[in-house]
């Protein structure tokens, strides 16, 4: 094999068609108001953990449906569940519960 | 505010390039460099729209301008008739007026690219030109390429070209007088000037770094740092 | 696929082509890499359809790689297509024909800008003036060379040898087309059916016996980007973008890949080789890849051209497949051979591709 | 003697001003130009926000109507306008004197064939929202079997500087989550994508509708206007975006794609707007006297508007306006002509 210098870079591209319904859909069976984000992003707007470390859930969420899921734990393993984005949720998700499930679904693979 | 703005705005590209984005994504959504490295470009055109001059300049001294293809594909699809890839070239313009592009490896390679092309171009008329189109810099134009650099002459006139000679014809000899021409349209058109700016400027910095020229143009050609690619 | 809505918009899509009379202007790319299509062209335009196509000596680069690579500012380049058009109008011509797809685009992006910005085009006259002494023109007629091969499909397929056909089976070949982004991407209305749906490539294999396949990534880039091929470290755009093209291609196994823009018959002749060699993995049959050809090409082998005189092996995919299903009458001897058989050694053959 | 009214156009906007006016007094002619009453009404199935059958409400507005003197297949072949009157020449040769016009000539929707690279026409498998609304009424599955993943695209034809339209059509985004949810009704294992730009919500129920989609449903809303679809050889589409939210471009691989087409303003509309010399907006649509205290009225005395002619509107907004438009004309006309005692 020659060394030409360089190799095929990897594609950033989204691919929906990778995205696990079935996990998804388990997930929301317990946590029914995940489906509810609109992304507004009043949850990173108002982390305390995000000022340290990169945390969003709307991101997460954005995360799982984007087949990235280990993106998603990556994005809030930094929260110490302080509880404010449940406060500024226009859609009233209870968030807390929501990251937590998160974690414990996503977090072991 | 807007003072890098307004300097972009003497660039005919920005006013043709920009008006008013919607940030709807579909200049990304086709661009061959958002698939292929970290970039993005309806957010280069939202941060040039907003016209705030930290960003911008931000921009002007980052990898990320640099890893357009100038396909034009964004152009086709944009609602607003916008062209982020014109407005990428007139950020490049800019960058390179002010000097930014030296603080990004990526805006670095102008210098070889300055130096290959336009000596290119001011020796012989053309862009690309075989005798300076080395097998072992193109690895990747194969062993038929090393044969033909091997027996240009004979390869050349079996192909129906006019390799060198005069008159017109394939690869002919462009006369002098022609590149006369070509060399005063640099000086009077601002290519001589952004030329001899990028030359020094790379010559400095390989001085900076301790290297010969030849050195410092092989670590330009061949460095690529891990960060600009996704994984 | 509804072939009838496709109709619909080539029908929208027509530009004027005059039928004679051109000034013609080469490519850096095309001359470097393929000089035997830009002789086939003269060839058949000049001698086979006895159109007038006049070159000069005089004229050179249109700058438009160094523009794309952003080394000479806009109104370098502008100057330097000044003093093209102005050539033109020296020797008497209004109709100016282009062998390369970036100096296509970036002459329509000029006229464009002229157009929009009259100032700008002031102060260009007055600088082709200062540097050049020439008078300031532009042209009545823009057109690409591959327009001109499209416009004379027909009478090229009456004067033809061979058709786009596997002898054996009678069965067309299966042709993928390959526009270059600058052909219409910026200016969809300067293409022959415009941006999304080009027709001229199409309407040349239609003439020609083939079949056209449409496949997910036909619209997008080869990857050469410019300065992301000039830069060595670079170059991993430019050969996943051409990658991506493969992959999308692959399930509909074409025979040929056929592309009126230089810089892509380059790269998606070459970057087969580099994926071969890499990732061991060829797009054709039995270790072969799968042939690029630029139109010219394309066009003299139907005429019944040499394929060794139209520089089918300065490729890397060897084009012996589709010359062996048209049944093309070749000399596997004379492949590499210089002008009356002069022997000048051969390729190494690399191990990866047939 | 009763003043005489011309309603051009049959559909919402036409059938209730017909019916209002004619109960007030006037006589009414109502003349449409194609077999049907009802325009895009009568050829469309549910309606939002809460999946009212519009075969319902068309049948209510038609049995409103009374009296009105209906001409359908009848188009106009002039008009010219008179001193407190205009006199019209139909189609259908019959010369009429209106003492008042109303143009309810509605809209045309946006020929998604000129969205050239979303392949309406060219793909089998791409529709728009008036085809799906079609299969819902008809049942026909044509192109449709069983879709395993479905896409919606809003804003095609609007928002648009390219095929000429820089206004938003209203209606789509609530079209497009009415038909992901009927969609969804239909083919509960199915996964539905909508592509929005701005997910406008404006109305009431609207947002509730938007929730419901979501959690109900399960609809995934990616913030990113379609680029390029192209076809399989499966004949499945592979469409591509940008996720504006993460800022990555994203692709997926869809079955059916249904494209909202948006409002433009009617041709034939134009076509009567012409004869009588009357002013566009830059969007296309018909100028009004005054955008907000007197959209029903034109520059010309006697000619009055309502419905989508003066710019994109619900069905609610519609019959709103053909109400505004109705009483216009009854002021009009007993302003202008003052009963004698």
């Amino acid at each position: 094999m020659m060394d030409f210098g360089f190799t095929i870079n990897k594609s950033s591209r989204i691919d929906l068609d990778r995205f696990d319904k079935a996990g998804f859909d388990k997930l929301a069976k317990i946590e029914p108001d995940v489906r509810k984000c609109i992304a507004c992003g009043s949850c990173t707007a108002s982390c305390s953990a995000g000022q340290f470390h990169r945390t969003s859930v709307r991101s997460a969420i954005l995360s799982i449906q984007n087949a990235k899921e280990n993106e998603a734990v990556e994005l809030l393993k930094g929260c110490m569940l302080c509880g404010k984005c449940q406060m500024t949720c226009p859609r009233g998700i209870n968030i807390r519960h929501l990251i937590l499930s998160i974690l414990k679904f996503y977090g072991t693979k | 505010m807007g003072i890098l703005y307004d300097r972009l705005c003497q660039d005919f590209r920005l006013r043709e390039g920009l008006n008013a984005c919607i940030n709807c994504g579909t200049c990304t959504a086709i661009c061959p460099a958002a698939e292929f490295y970290k970039y993005d470009p309806r957010s280069i055109m939202d941060i040039v729209q907003s016209q705030d001059d930290e960003a911008i300049m931000k921009l002007l001294k980052s990898d990320t301008i640099w890893y357009c293809g100038e396909c034009m594909s964004c152009m086709t699809r944009c609602p607003r008739k916008n062209a982020p890839g014109l407005v990428v070239m007139a950020l490049r313009s800019l960058s390179v007026e002010m000097g930014c592009y030296m603080e990004s490896e990526k805006g670095r390679q102008q210098y070889l690219l300055s130096k290959d092309i336009c000596g290119n171009v001011l020796k012989y008329g053309y862009c690309v030109y075989p005798r300076e189109f080395k097998y072992q810099a193109h690895l990747e134009a194969g062993p038929v390429w090393k044969w033909e650099e091997e027996h240009m002459d004979d390869v050349y006139e079996r192909l129906g070209a006019n390799l060198d000679k005069p008159g017109p014809g394939a690869e002919r000899k462009i006369p002098q007088e022609d590149l006369d021409d070509l060399k005063r349209i640099f000086d009077v058109s601002g290519g001589t000037a952004r030329m001899r700016a990028v030359e020094d400027a790379g010559l400095k910095k390989a001085e900076d770094l301790g290297l010969t020229e030849q050195e410092y143009a092989e670590k330009v050609y061949t460095e690529c740092n891990e960060d600009h690619l996704n994984h | 696929m509804i072939y009838e809505g496709k109709q619909k918009i080539w029908s929208d899509y027509q530009k004027d082509i005059p039928d004679d009379h051109y000034f013609y202007v080469r490519s850096c790319i095309r001359q470097a890499f393929f000089p035997a299509s830009e002789a086939a062209f003269l060839d058949i335009t000049r001698n086979k359809l006895g159109r007038d196509v006049f070159e000069t000596e005089h004229h050179t680069t249109c700058g438009g790689i160094a523009y794309h690579c952003d080394v000479i500012p806009q109104e370098t380049s502008m100057t330097i297509i000044a003093r093209q058009f102005a050539l033109m109008h020296k020797y008497g011509y209004e109709n100016f024909v282009c062998s390369c797809v970036t100096s296509f685009g970036l002459y329509c992006e000029t006229l464009e800008t002229w157009r929009e910005f009259p100032e700008l085009k002031e102060k260009i006259a007055e600088n082709l003036l200062k540097s050049c002494n020439l008078e300031f023109a532009v042209p009545k007629v823009l057109i690409h060379s591959s327009d001109l091969i499209y416009k004379f499909r027909s009478r090229i397929a009456g004067q033809a040898k061979y058709k786009l056909v596997d002898k054996n089976t009678g069965r067309p070949l299966r042709v993928v087309e390959h526009i270059g982004c600058h052909y219409s991407k910026m200016f969809p209305s300067k293409g022959v059916g415009g941006a999304e749906y080009p027709y001229v490539l199409i309407g040349m294999i239609d003439a020609w016996g083939g079949e056209i396949i449409d496949y997910p990534e036909r619209r997008h880039c080869c990857g050469f980007g410019f300065r992301q091929y000039f830069i060595q470290s670079n170059r991993g755009y430019s050969l996943a973008n051409s990658n991506k093209k493969f992959e999308s291609m692959e399930p509909y196994e074409p025979d040929m890949i056929i592309t009126n823009c230089p810089g892509c018959s380059y790269f998606l002749d070459r970057w087969q080789y580099v994926i071969a060699d890499t990732q061991k993995k060829t797009y054709g049959k039995n270790g072969h890849g799968i042939p690029v050809f630029t139109y010219e090409e394309v066009a003299g082998l139907v005429m019944g051209y040499d394929p060794w005189d139209l520089g089918l092996q300065t490729h890397m995919v060897g084009p012996e497949p589709v010359l062996e299903k048209i049944g093309i009458d070749y000399s596997p001897d004379a492949k590499y051979k210089g002008v009356g058989g002069k022997d000048i050694g051969c390729p190494e053959c690399p191990a990866c591709l047939k | 003697m009763e003043k005489n009214v011309l309603i051009i156009g049959g559909g919402p906007a036409g059938l209730e001003a017909a019916s209002i006016l004619q109960k007030s007094g006037y006589s009414v002619t109502l003349i449409e130009k194609t077999d049907h009453l009802g325009g895009h009404l009568a050829v469309w199935d549910r309606l939002f926000p809460k999946g009212q059958s519009a075969e319902e409400l068309l049948y209510r507005l038609v049995d409103n109507l009374g009296p009105v003197n209906c001409l359908l297949n009848t188009d106009i072949q002039s008009i010219n306008v008179l001193d407190r009157s205009f006199s019209v020449i139909l189609s259908n040769g019959n010369i009429l004197l209106a003492d008042a016009v109303l143009l309810a000539c509605g809209f045309d929707l946006f020929k998604a064939e000129k969205k050239e690279e979303y392949g309406y026409g060219i793909y089998d498998n791409v529709i728009t929202n008036a085809d799906l609304e079609r299969y819902f009424q008809e049942g026909d599955g044509g192109r449709i079997i069983n879709p395993k993943k479905i896409g919606f695209v809003h804003c095609v034809g609007s928002r648009d500087e390219k095929v000429g339209n820089l206004s938003c059509s209203k209606v789509c985004c609530a079209t497009a989550v009415k038909q992901a949810c009927e969609m969804k009704q239909r083919f509960p294992e199915s996964e539905v994508f909508c592509f929005y730009m701005d997910l406008r919500m404006f109305g009431r129920y609207y947002e509730d509708m938007y929730l419901e989609a979501q959690k109900k449903y399960g609809i995934r809303f990616i913030r990113g206007r379609v680029s390029e679809v192209s076809e399989k050889g499966d004949k499945t589409l592979l469409v591509k975006a940008e996720d504006t939210l993460s800022s990555k471009p994203i692709m997926v691989s869809l079955d059916l794609l249904v494209l909202m087409a948006g409002i433009r303003p009617s041709a034939s509309g134009r076509r009567v707007g012409d004869m009588l010399h009357l002013m566009n907006e830059e969007d296309g649509f018909f100028s009004t006297k005054d955008s907000i205290y007197s959209q029903q009225k034109s520059d010309i005395p006697g000619l009055f508007f309502a419905g989508a002619g003066t710019g994109p509107k619900t069905i609610p907004e519609t019959l709103n306006d053909a109400r505004s438009s109705a009483l216009e004309i009854d002021r009009y006309l007993k302003s202008n002509f003052p009963k004698k005692k």
